[in-house]
């Protein structure tokens, strides 16, 4: 399986996306300048994580114009996937390619800790390793993460069930504690309607090795690799 | 000229003598500016050189001491670590946010102009006592500063220190560390070398920023202070992110002949500096700098301290490779000048020479002093006083609790948790332990990593103190699995006029000196912060040890925390 | 040359935690009487338009386009002759 | 009830990252004539005063205090009443 990873001005997690990629999941990848303006022979595309344009104005607000962005559009848009982490869910949203926006973390500080998230939607091809409510531990590393969306986005977003993962406690509940940031309804990750496109807060890249304090994120990648090899067919 | 003129700027009435006594001449406007810089104690350490000479700098590992951007040590496979310590205090007690983001943004530069990638940060700070309003607000902006900047780059924040006492409560110390990974064959240095080679400005525009920021870090703080304020810049680190990668790229595709960053005293420093290490001299057109203002002067543009620009010479021919990898990154690269063979800095507004100077008469000519040393009348009453006739606590409990609840004992995870100390998937051993541990990548070694310095002890014993300094850095580094490899050091302290505090120094440098050389560990970069008193107080001597360690074989790291129930619990030492 | 002065503010119902917390350290310094704070940008741009109606038509869309998220922020602007 | 407009802009002659980023991806859009683009805040703040006198004097210290930063930042507000 070919990944992609998209560098921006200000990307910084690129790097560590490709080389768990490359090192601990054995699949090619290579980087994309934000101004190439084709994303051909990639299956899957990744958006790090970082400041792209320094989150200036907005976070992922500039880089959403990036020439890139349209063939990421149009890939995701034929069925393509797409895995934005952090600055890339934030680019995402700002895209359009997933609804609502992020606010300044409520207590207006950056926090990087990890955080336990539980997931509600396993019927994704990110997540098809996983069980439904199994709690998984995941670092997260931003000032900006204060997902929100209006009533009635939120409510269609939890009837098609994309919502892929919350903050949690560590037994699994879902309460204000474990909410590290004031997202509502402890949103950490959501998918579109056909869930080929992911965008997440936590760092997966950042927990794939033993030797890094946790291998929870790697889970994120080998269910996309198995739904690969299982065809690639969406799991709906 | 008139007196008030240098005096203003900072210089006595010999040391006008004596630059008059090398042009020839009466300097103009232009060059008294240009000495008045780089003769302030800051760039110059004219109080402070002597003293530093003491310290061990050679290795059989040190490939690069003191004198250059960083400094750099062998950690075998043709690989190299390196690293630097310095000071942001002075701006951080007027503008904690922004000093602080640019004392980190500047020694991120001091280390990738070496050529390296950096891969960790690591920061020291002292407070006063939290329950003050404006301690408070520094601390918040001091950490949300440094958050800001690195965090921003992508350069982990993996360590540091903080200490609350009242001594600091007028003037905090914030000193940043940057440590980066370089393959000898990568090894770029400050030098302008290759006549007619030319010169050139890249990365951030010019602006009038902190004009005179190198005098002011070298004179106490009062309430006049408060007035000179336009002097703290502001930080852009994704300008520094996208210089940060053109350089390296640069570098790696072997373009460049030297480069540096422009810190304190800018175009100023950066030139003569260059020149001075390459034996050669340097025309510089001021009307080729790209500006961010209008109206500027030679003098402004000689001494502005504009964030996120460098000084790079070129490869003959490679201006052009210069231009289009900087705009890829979306950044400006313009050639302003040319290595000359005369040894002069020249500099040209167009035409007409608004300055020329000899350049070491800028570096190497600046007077040297040995100020007077006084032992400070308190030291007597300090260290007469006895611990032992401390009364026994009435209840064991209460008092462990009342350490516990100290912020200096206290966990620090609500600093550390603003740091992004995970990114670049390095980090094996986060914030929290005795020192930090990072691995590198494609090889099975590692990095232990830690700055230290108890100010308190050095009040006490500046002996002492210093040495205790070195040996805690390296006992955190040998706790964590790693053999000590090398020293970078931040000398924070008074008044150097003071012969008290001059005592003081000297001290710390001894005791320094004698630890370093006990265990092997040389010093290979660091940075003296004098002056650091308010309204004639001066801070505690707070000599801070940033020190760098080697794992063979990352697997072996060790960290603090107990682990299982029922393991064996063993006490070393006397 | 055209001076666009620009207002972005969060929308009505979208929690604000940077005003709530200013609106805290207001009270906490003692002005209890503050009843309300929100916090938006405030952007100020030049530009050189053939009138003034053209420069308004080329802020709107920048505010449409870039300067403000229609998801959660509203915006209003003006336009004078420089 | 008081309501008080706050503008809070960086001083002239302070670097100003945000803008010139901002101004560079307008630039990047298309819309080439944009000459500058400053970025500040715009803080909406209700307050219970006794009159606007004792509304604007609050707002001025509010603005000296904490709103704004007086070693970056220049401020200037207006109160109506409502
Ligand atoms: N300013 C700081 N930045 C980053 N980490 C810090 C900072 N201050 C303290 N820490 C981290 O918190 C941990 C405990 O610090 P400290 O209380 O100073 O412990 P110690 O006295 O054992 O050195 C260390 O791992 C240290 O790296």
């Amino acid at each position: 399986m070919k990944f992609g990873v998209v560098v921006f001005p200000g990307s910084n997690c690129d790097a560590d996306v490709k080389y768990v990629l490359e090192e601990v999941m054995k699949q090619p990848t290579d980087y994309i300048w934000h101004q190439e303006t084709s994303v051909e022979g990639y299956d899957c595309i990744i958006l790090p994580g970082g400041f792209s344009y320094g989150d200036y104005l907005r976070t992922g607000a500039i880089a959403r114009f990036s020439p890139i962005m349209k063939a990421v559009e149009e890939f995701a848009d034929r069925g393509g996937l797409v895995l934005g982490i952090c600055n890339g869910f934030q680019i995402l949203l700002e895209a359009g390619l997933l609804p609502g926006a992020m606010k300044i973390n409520d207590d207006l500080q950056f926090h990087c800790h990890y955080t336990y998230l539980r997931v509600e939607n396993n019927r994704t091809p990110f997540t098809n390793l996983l069980q439904e409510k199994q709690v998984i531990r995941i670092p997260i590393a931003h000032g900006e993460g204060n997902f929100y969306a209006d009533e009635e986005t939120l409510r269609e977003l939890e009837e098609n069930g994309q919502v892929v993962f919350r903050y949690c406690t560590p037994e699994g509940e879902i309460t204000p504690e474990a909410n590290p940031n004031g997202s509502v309804n402890n949103i950490a990750g959501i998918c579109n309607k056909d869930r080929n496109i992911l965008g997440m807060m936590p760092h997966p890249e950042r927990c794939a090795e033993e030797i890094l304090g946790g291998t929870d994120g790697s889970l994120i990648f080998a269910s996309i690799l198995e739904w690969w090899e299982r065809g690639g067919k969406l799991g709906r | 000229m008139d007196g008030k003129v240098w005096r203003e700027m900072g210089l006595s009435d010999s040391e006008y003598e004596r630059i008059k006594e090398i042009l020839g001449r009466e300097p103009n406007y232009v060059e008294l500016g240009m000495f008045a810089v780089m003769w302030s104690e800051h760039c110059s350490y004219k109080n402070s050189k002597p003293v530093l000479r003491l310290f061990p700098t050679e290795g059989p590992h040190v490939l690069q001491g003191p004198g250059e951007n960083a400094g750099i040590v062998d950690i075998g496979d043709g690989q190299a670590v390196v690293f630097k310590i310095e000071s942001h205090n002075h701006p951080s007690a007027i503008e904690p946010f922004q000093g602080a983001a640019t004392g980190v943004g500047g020694i991120i530069r001091d280390v990738f102009t070496m050529g390296a990638r950096p891969v960790a940060l690591l920061n020291s700070l002292r407070f006063g006592k939290l329950e003050d309003e404006r301690v408070k607000y520094l601390f918040n902006g001091v950490v949300s500063g440094i958050a800001f900047y690195g965090n921003c780059v992508g350069i982990p924040t993996v360590g540091g220190e903080v200490y609350f006492s009242k001594g600091y409560t007028g003037n905090p110390l914030v000193n940043a560390m940057c440590v980066g990974l370089i393959d000898h064959k990568d090894i770029a240095r400050g030098i302008a070398s290759g006549v007619g080679n030319s010169v050139m400005v890249v990365g951030a525009r010019t602006g009038r920023d902190g004009i005179h920021g190198a005098t002011f870090a070298s004179e106490e703080l009062s309430e006049e202070s408060e007035e000179r304020r336009p002097a703290v810049q502001v930080g852009d680190p994704f300008m520094e992110k996208l210089l940060l990668e053109a350089c390296l790229e640069l570098i790696r595709g072997g373009h460049v002949v030297g480069m540096q960053d422009m810190g304190a005293a800018g175009l100023t420093s950066s030139s003569c500096e260059m020149a001075t290490r390459g034996n050669t001299g340097m025309e510089i057109d001021v009307s080729l700098v790209p500006r961010r203002e209008e109206g500027m002067t030679p003098y402004e543009v000689m001494l502005s301290e504009s964030q996120e620009r460098m000084l790079v010479i070129p490869k003959k021919g490679s201006e052009e490779k210069v231009k289009e990898v900087f705009a890829r990154w979306g950044l400006e690269a313009v050639v302003v000048g040319r290595v000359t063979d005369d040894g002069i800095l020249r500099i040209k507004d167009g035409e007409e020479v608004v300055a020329e100077i000899p350049a070491k008469a800028l570096t190497e000519q600046c007077p040297v002093y040995n100020p007077a040393q006084k032992v400070p009348a308190y030291l007597r009453e300090v260290q007469e006083y006895d611990p032992g006739r401390l009364p026994e606590p009435e209840d064991y409990n209460r008092a462990l609790l009342s350490l516990l609840r100290s912020p200096n004992i206290a966990s620090k995870e609500w600093v550390y948790r603003q740091y992004d100390h995970m990114v670049r998937t390095n980090t094996v051993v986060p914030p929290g332990s005795d020192a930090a541990v990072i691995r590198i990548k494609g090889t099975s070694k590692g990095l232990a990593l830690t700055t230290d310095c108890n100010g308190r002890y050095c009040y006490l014993d500046p002996y002492l103190g210093g040495a205790i300094a070195v040996a805690e850095a390296a006992r955190n580094l040998v706790c964590s699995g790693a053999r000590p490899l090398a020293v970078t050091d931040c000398l924070n302290f008074g008044n150097p006029e003071k012969p008290e505090i001059f005592w003081q120094f000297y001290q710390a440098v001894l005791g320094m000196s004698e630890a370093c050389r006990v265990l092997e560990t040389p010093v290979v970069s660091g940075n003296v912060s004098f002056y650091n008193e308010t309204d004639g107080v001066a801070v505690y001597p707070t000599p801070v040890v940033g020190m760098v360690g080697l794992l063979e074989d990352i697997r072996f790291h060790c960290t603090q925390a107990f682990r299982e129930e029922g393991d064996i619990i063993l006490l070393l030492g006397e | 040359m055209f001076y666009g002065k620009i207002y972005v503010t969060l929308k009505k119902g979208v929690l604000d935690p940077q005003g709530s917390t200013v609106q805290r350290s207001l009270h906490a310094l003692g002005y209890s009487n503050v009843a309300e704070v929100r916090i938006g940008k405030f952007m100020e741009v030049k530009l050189d338009s053939s009138s003034r109606e053209e420069a308004a038509r080329q802020l709107d869309e920048m505010c449409r386009r870039l300067l403000a998220n229609p998801v959660i922020e509203d915006y209003t602007f003006e336009v004078t002759e420089v």
